[in-house]
């Protein structure tokens, strides 16, 4: 199992001839990518064909970790962390305290910036006080006054939702199960001369209408919290928990293809962009 | 002027191009205007135009309903224009009282019979005139009675939802306070919060970590919120028992509040010297460097339980699967419809949608927590009476075709598409 | 039969076949060799570039026959409402629509909704159209409008006038001297509407704004995970739907196999579709024997 | 004091907001609401940020194992720190986006970035078969149906479920299984999704009242 990967000794020899061999295996491809390169100058070439086998090894890296965790599995795990933490800390300066707070703000840091200026808002100010006062945390005295603007932030996440989730959630999903229980019904004659179980039946059509409803009503059943699923509630409840057993399962089997997919994606990257063999 | 006019609108409307090129073909337009100073619209065309034996088209300027104001909705009653074998389409102009000139707003193509001004402001009274185009020649009506826009304080169309805010707000709200009161309610099991103690004991007994997700969103998100509510509790558990917890979170709000969270806990607890902040700490805002860092300590740190509680996306199976190869008891919760399916499938217990935000009422045992529960039962019940009703006309609309029955089913759309 | 299919083949069954013993055998399958299995699938198949013969379900045959029943010389709008992240999938599909229609000489109206689907739809135009129909000319047999902001609007707009929200095509020339517009005003004058997309405005909104109230024709392309949603306009409001990298396949057989000028034509959505058909296979297989392995293991603890 | 404030605050901005969404004048508040949220969250990468920086200087000054990555992560995020709030290589300079193609940043996220993310998300293709493999079993009824469904579905979406039942006559012909699919899809999933659907809105409705009413209020610490 995996799980057994015990107490192994400090690096051992294996372990430093494998990193050696990977080292070796990675230089020669740098070297080939940046003879073998496109491109208009030798710098570029060599500076390509380092990004393209420095990608390859971080995506082989993280696929070793389906083996085990091992050193290349956290060099790029490490890697990661720090570089992507940076990435978005940098996007979240440049485009909300630059982008948004600074052109309402001050002239200066405007024309600093090479932002145009828009115009001054108080309110950009409080939320600036709010976000000094959350930095309060790291001081070990004042750290509870922190706490002001996640209560402002929770009470909009909270206050906002209530209405939002009633209006999308709950009136709208109410309401497009309003659907009548016969589909094109031109009355019962009509209806049983021409009774098939084709798809696009009336029958079936039909059934799919029902099952919609007493699927809806059931899975509702179902999560009745104070009342006990005993009896005809409890059969409803059980009705109710298969439905949802459908829908896990119908999503899970849909969902694999867009999975397969990316991993089409990533090898494809390593076959034709890094070893060119396609 | 005019033209100058003409050009800082186009600025913020998007048939821009039309207008210009109008404004080029009408140049005589401005000219005219100008010199007559005083005269309105009407007269010009007239001028123009006195061969067409046609009533004036009659229209109507008002302030646009239900909105933020800004917007001012114009509708007109074509005089038989449209049916003129050269017609080409609408022209919508106004004049602000104040200035002589009137400026294109827009145009409409044949048809249409109202057009929504979104270029107006607040503090200014308009009056509006619409032209029909036939040809080279363009026919005028009278202008509209002034018109100011403004905004609404509460949007008629969201009354449903109002009452519905009512019915479910007001139950939970009643439900609490009569639980206060001391009423017992009667609970069923939740399978997955059953097991929490069982997994924090089983933690302790094996001297192994907890780890905590409360999701990958931020805490603008009410899952997670939710997530860090169940966390309030467990975290007295888990303080109790003397266990160690690790919590990476994706966001450095969430690891704040998770940090204020887990030491009030530990403070209920009685064990505010065993709380260190290391124990919830920032990871990485990326997706997916959250989830490989998730990985890293799970293979490393092989904690003895999971949970999962809060929104999730892909990640989900990553983490999930990793956590049952290294043999932990995982518990996850989330209101993600696309990703319960891989919960249910990798972990031991999974509290569907709803659940998880009734999860830390039930952890709590106070009652006026429970309480709020049975207010939700009320909206579910509700729910379904709504529903039946819905079906029940909506079938016998489609099985009768009668005048009032359509009538009911056009009520009932109405009500629910709230707008 | 190649040498690769047959690789394949005896790697997929034998691995299954030994997958299979071990499970019955009651020993757990080592996860890894599972994880090793289905990338050494995905892989092989992509290496031998295998694909399967895609036959066209209903729901993609009946969009393949709207266009190939169309009188010639018919308009048909394409709208290509995505951007470069649904591309892979959603983008063999505008392929194959533009060479089906401009084989059936129907008049093309090219336009898009989505400020990203311009480059795009011109990338097209470059690639597929020009090369492959150099007869084809502009104006007479194709024009391209462009994008124009305000979403499902557009399709209000155009659906009375074309000329409202376009009075120029994307390169600025007037409609009115488009030899194509003499007989068009606006949408209710198009015989088809082909909407590509996965987000919104899309396929849901030609359905609703153009489809339901000029009462013209749609046939849909999107995404497989918005396909569910849309399922239940067809057949009455969607003429037919592709869903994904599978509808598109499906897409692409029927047009090979029909047209013999498009026999040796590209077929990425095809070659896409060898990995993921045989890694479903494995992935079935792998459901069967869980199941297998679980109902032996049961019966040996009831003896 | 130190909870009774920011109880306070969170009723009183809780209430405005559930009623803004009624006030067509009120639709300024919630931009701002998200104008608010981003500023203070921009602060929190200051916590965020200094605590990483804090824990990985831990590690390393006491050795602990793995002390050796931990200097991998600095030297990453110091690298694209520095790169980022500079705009080093951006061949706009300080005026262009910090996303621009050619700029350094961009190159780093194009070749360390995405590949990385998109290799941790292909592991979903590998997790998704051996989930199937261990959890897909029939061990009780719920199981099975979840795993029927599942299996209906996945023929569905290949040529096999086409070629097994396309002998199948038209009268019957929602037993064909890409037909099955799709009126599975489109009514008992549908049917499930909509019920978890209704469930989640009236939970998140409770818990935003518990939380306006101040009955939850674990997350905002303690009083001393």
């Amino acid at each position: 199992m995996a799980t057994g990967n015990g107490n192994r000794k400090s690096p051992s020899n294996a372990v430093k001839i494998i990193l050696v061999i990977v080292a070796v295996v990675f230089l020669i491809s740098w070297i080939s990518k940046a003879t073998t390169g496109m491109a208009d100058s030798t710098w570029l070439n060599i500076r390509d064909g380092f990004l393209i086998t420095f990608a390859a090894f971080l995506t082989l890296s993280i696929f070793s970790f389906l083996y085990n965790d091992n050193p290349f599995y956290k060099f790029a795990e490490h890697l990661y962390v720090g570089v992507s933490a940076a990435y978005w800390m940098c996007l979240g300066f440049w485009s909300i305290i630059v982008g948004n707070f600074v052109p309402h703000a001050s002239k200066t840091l405007s024309t600093f910036f090479k932002v145009p200026f828009q115009e001054y808002s108080w309110f950009y100010y409080v939320a600036f006080a709010f976000g000094v006062i959350l930095l309060m945390r790291l001081l070990p005295k004042a750290g509870w006054i922190a706490r002001w603007p996640l209560a402002v932030i929770i009470g909009t996440t909270a206050g906002f939702n209530l209405s939002r989730y009633l209006h999308s959630d709950f009136m709208s999903q109410v309401g497009n199960t309003f659907q009548p229980l016969f589909v094109d019904w031109q009355g019962a004659g009509h209806f049983f001369s021409n009774l098939s179980l084709a798809a696009d039946g009336q029958l079936v059509m039909s059934a799919g209408n029902w099952i919609v409803v007493v699927g809806v009503l059931c899975g509702l059943v179902y999560f009745f919290f104070s009342k006990e699923h005993k009896g005809m509630f409890g059969a409803a409840s059980r009705l109710g928990i298969w439905i949802l057993m459908i829908t896990f399962g119908a999503s899970f089997g849909y969902t694999v293809m867009g999975r397969i997919s990316l991993l089409v994606g990533r090898i494809t990257f390593l076959f034709d962009d890094w070893l060119s063999i396609l | 002027m005019l033209t100058n006019q003409d050009h800082s609108f186009s600025k913020s409307h998007p048939c821009h191009i039309i207008v210009i090129i109008l404004s080029f073909v009408f140049s005589g337009f401005g000219a005219s205007a100008q010199a007559e100073d005083t005269a309105t619209v009407a007269t010009y065309s007239s001028d123009i135009s006195p061969a067409v034996d046609l009533p004036p088209i009659t229209l109507l300027a008002v302030d646009t309903d239900n909105d933020n104001g800004g917007s001012i909705t114009i509708s007109w009653d074509d005089a038989g224009y449209s049916e003129l074998p050269q017609f080409r389409g609408y022209e919508i102009l106004r004049r602000s009282i104040q200035a002589n000139a009137p400026v294109l707003v827009g145009t409409a193509p044949h048809g249409s019979s109202s057009l929504v001004d979104k270029s107006v402001s607040d503090d200014t009274t308009y009056v509006y005139y619409v032209a029909a185009t036939v040809g080279e020649e363009r026919f005028v009506s009278d202008s509209s009675s002034h018109v100011q826009s403004t905004w609404q304080i509460y949007n008629t169309t969201l009354t449903p939802l109002l009452i519905a805010l009512i019915i479910v707000g007001g139950s939970v709200i009643f439900f609490i306070e009569t639980a206060k009161r001391g009423r017992k309610l009667f609970l069923r099991k939740i399978a997955g919060l059953e097991a929490v103690n069982e997994a924090v004991g089983r933690a302790t007994e094996m001297g192994r970590p907890i780890l905590f997700v409360a999701g990958i969103a931020d805490i603008d998100d009410v899952q997670t919120i939710a997530g860090l509510t169940i966390l309030g509790r467990l975290g007295r558990t888990i303080a109790e028992y003397d266990t160690k917890i690790t919590m990476p979170t994706r966001t450095s709000l969430v690891m704040t509040a998770g940090r204020e969270t887990l030491r009030e806990a530990y403070m209920a607890a009685g064990r505010p010297d065993a709380y260190s902040d290391d124990m919830v700490f920032y990871v990485s805002d990326e997706q997916f460097g959250f989830a490989a860092a998730v990985d890293g300590i799970l293979v490393r740190d092989k904690p003895a339980a999971c949970f999962y509680l809060g929104t999730f996306h892909a990640e989900s199976l990553i983490m999930a699967e990793t956590g049952n190869l290294i043999g932990a008891i995982q518990i996850a919760g989330t209101a993600q419809p696309a990703q319960l399916p891989f919960f249910v499938a990798a972990c031991d217990y999974t509290l569907i949608g709803e659940e998880l935000f009734a999860a830390s009422a039930y952890l709590s045992e106070e009652p006026r927590q429970l309480g709020s529960l049975k207010g939700q039962d009320v909206g579910k019940a509700v729910a379904m009476m709504l529903i039946l009703a819905g079906v029940l006309i909506m079938t016998l609309a489609s099985m009768w075709e009668l005048d009032t029955m359509n009538q009911l089913q056009q009520l009932m759309r109405d009500l629910f598409s709230l707008n | 039969m190649s040498v690769g299919l047959i690789t394949s083949v005896v790697f997929i069954g034998g691995g299954v076949l030994w997958i299979l013993v071990q499970s019955v055998k009651g020993r757990d399958v080592d996860r890894r060799w599972i994880f090793l299995f289905i990338g050494s699938t995905v892989a092989l198949a992509l290496l031998f570039h295998i694909r399967f013969g895609e036959k066209a379900t209903p729901i993609v045959k009946a969009a393949f026959n709207q266009i190939e029943n169309l009188p010639e010389g018919a308009s048909v709008l394409i709208a290509f409402d995505y951007d470069p992240a649904m591309e892979p999938e959603v983008g063999p599909m505008a392929d194959c629509f533009i060479r089906h229609t401009l084989a059936r000489k129907h008049k093309l109206f090219l336009m898009t909704l989505w400020a990203t689907g311009q480059a795009l739809m011109t990338n097209t135009v470059e690639d597929v159209l020009k090369p492959e129909f150099p007869e084809a000319e502009y104006g007479t047999d194709y024009v391209n409008l462009g994008y124009k902001v305000g979403g499902f609007g557009v399709i209000n707009v155009v659906l009375s006038d074309f000329r409202a929200m376009y009075p120029t095509d994307a390169h600025g020339t007037l409609l009115d001297s488009l030899p194509m517009f003499n007989k068009v005003r606006s949408l209710r004058d198009i015989d088809l509407i082909i909407s590509i997309g996965g987000g919104t405005p899309g396929v849901k909104e030609w359905v609703l704004f153009a489809g339901n109230r000029g009462n013209i024709p749609i046939v849909g392309g999107t995404a497989a995970v918005v396909a569910p949603l849309l399922y239940p306009y067809y057949p009455r409001q969607l003429v037919g739907l592709l869903g994904g990298t599978k509808g598109a396949a499906e897409y692409e057989s029927e047009l090979t196999g029909n047209y013999d000028r498009f026999k040796d034509m590209d077929t990425p959505a095809l070659r896409m579709m060898g990995p993921q058909t045989m890694a479903h296979v494995v992935v079935m297989a792998f459901i069967i024997i869980g199941n297998i392995a679980y109902f032996r293991s049961r019966k040996r603890e009831g003896k | 004091m130190k909870r009774q404030i920011p109880m306070m605050i969170l009723s009183t901005i809780g209430t405005i907001f559930v009623l803004a969404y009624f006030s067509p004048g009120l639709e300024e508040l919630e931009k701002g609401g998200s104008i608010f949220f981003d500023v203070v969250a921009c602060f929190a990468f200051f916590l965020g940020g200094s605590n990483l920086v804090r824990v990985h200087i831990q590690k390393i000054a006491r050795h602990n194992p793995g002390w050796g990555y931990s200097i991998v992560t600095l030297f990453g995020f110091g690298l694209m720190l520095f790169i980022g709030l500079f705009k080093l290589g951006n061949p706009l300079g300080i005026a262009g986006a910090p996303t621009e193609p050619g700029s350094w940043f961009q190159i780093i996220f194009q070749y360390c970035v995405a590949p990385l993310s998109a290799t941790m998300y292909s592991l979903l293709a590998f997790f998704v078969a051996s989930a199937s493999y261990r959890a897909f079993r029939a061990k009780n009824t719920e199981a099975t149906i979840l795993l029927v469904a599942a299996f209906i579905i996945l023929l569905g979406r290949t040529q096999l479920g086409l070629v097994m039942t396309s002998w199948v006559p038209d009268w019957l012909s929602i037993a064909q299984i890409p037909n099955l699919a799709v009126f599975i899809m489109t009514s008992p999933n549908l049917a499930g999704q909509r019920a978890i659907m209704i469930g989640i809105a009236l939970g998140v409705v409770s818990m935003s009242l518990r939380l306006i009413l101040g009955i939850e209020r674990s997350y905002l610490g303690s009083d001393s």
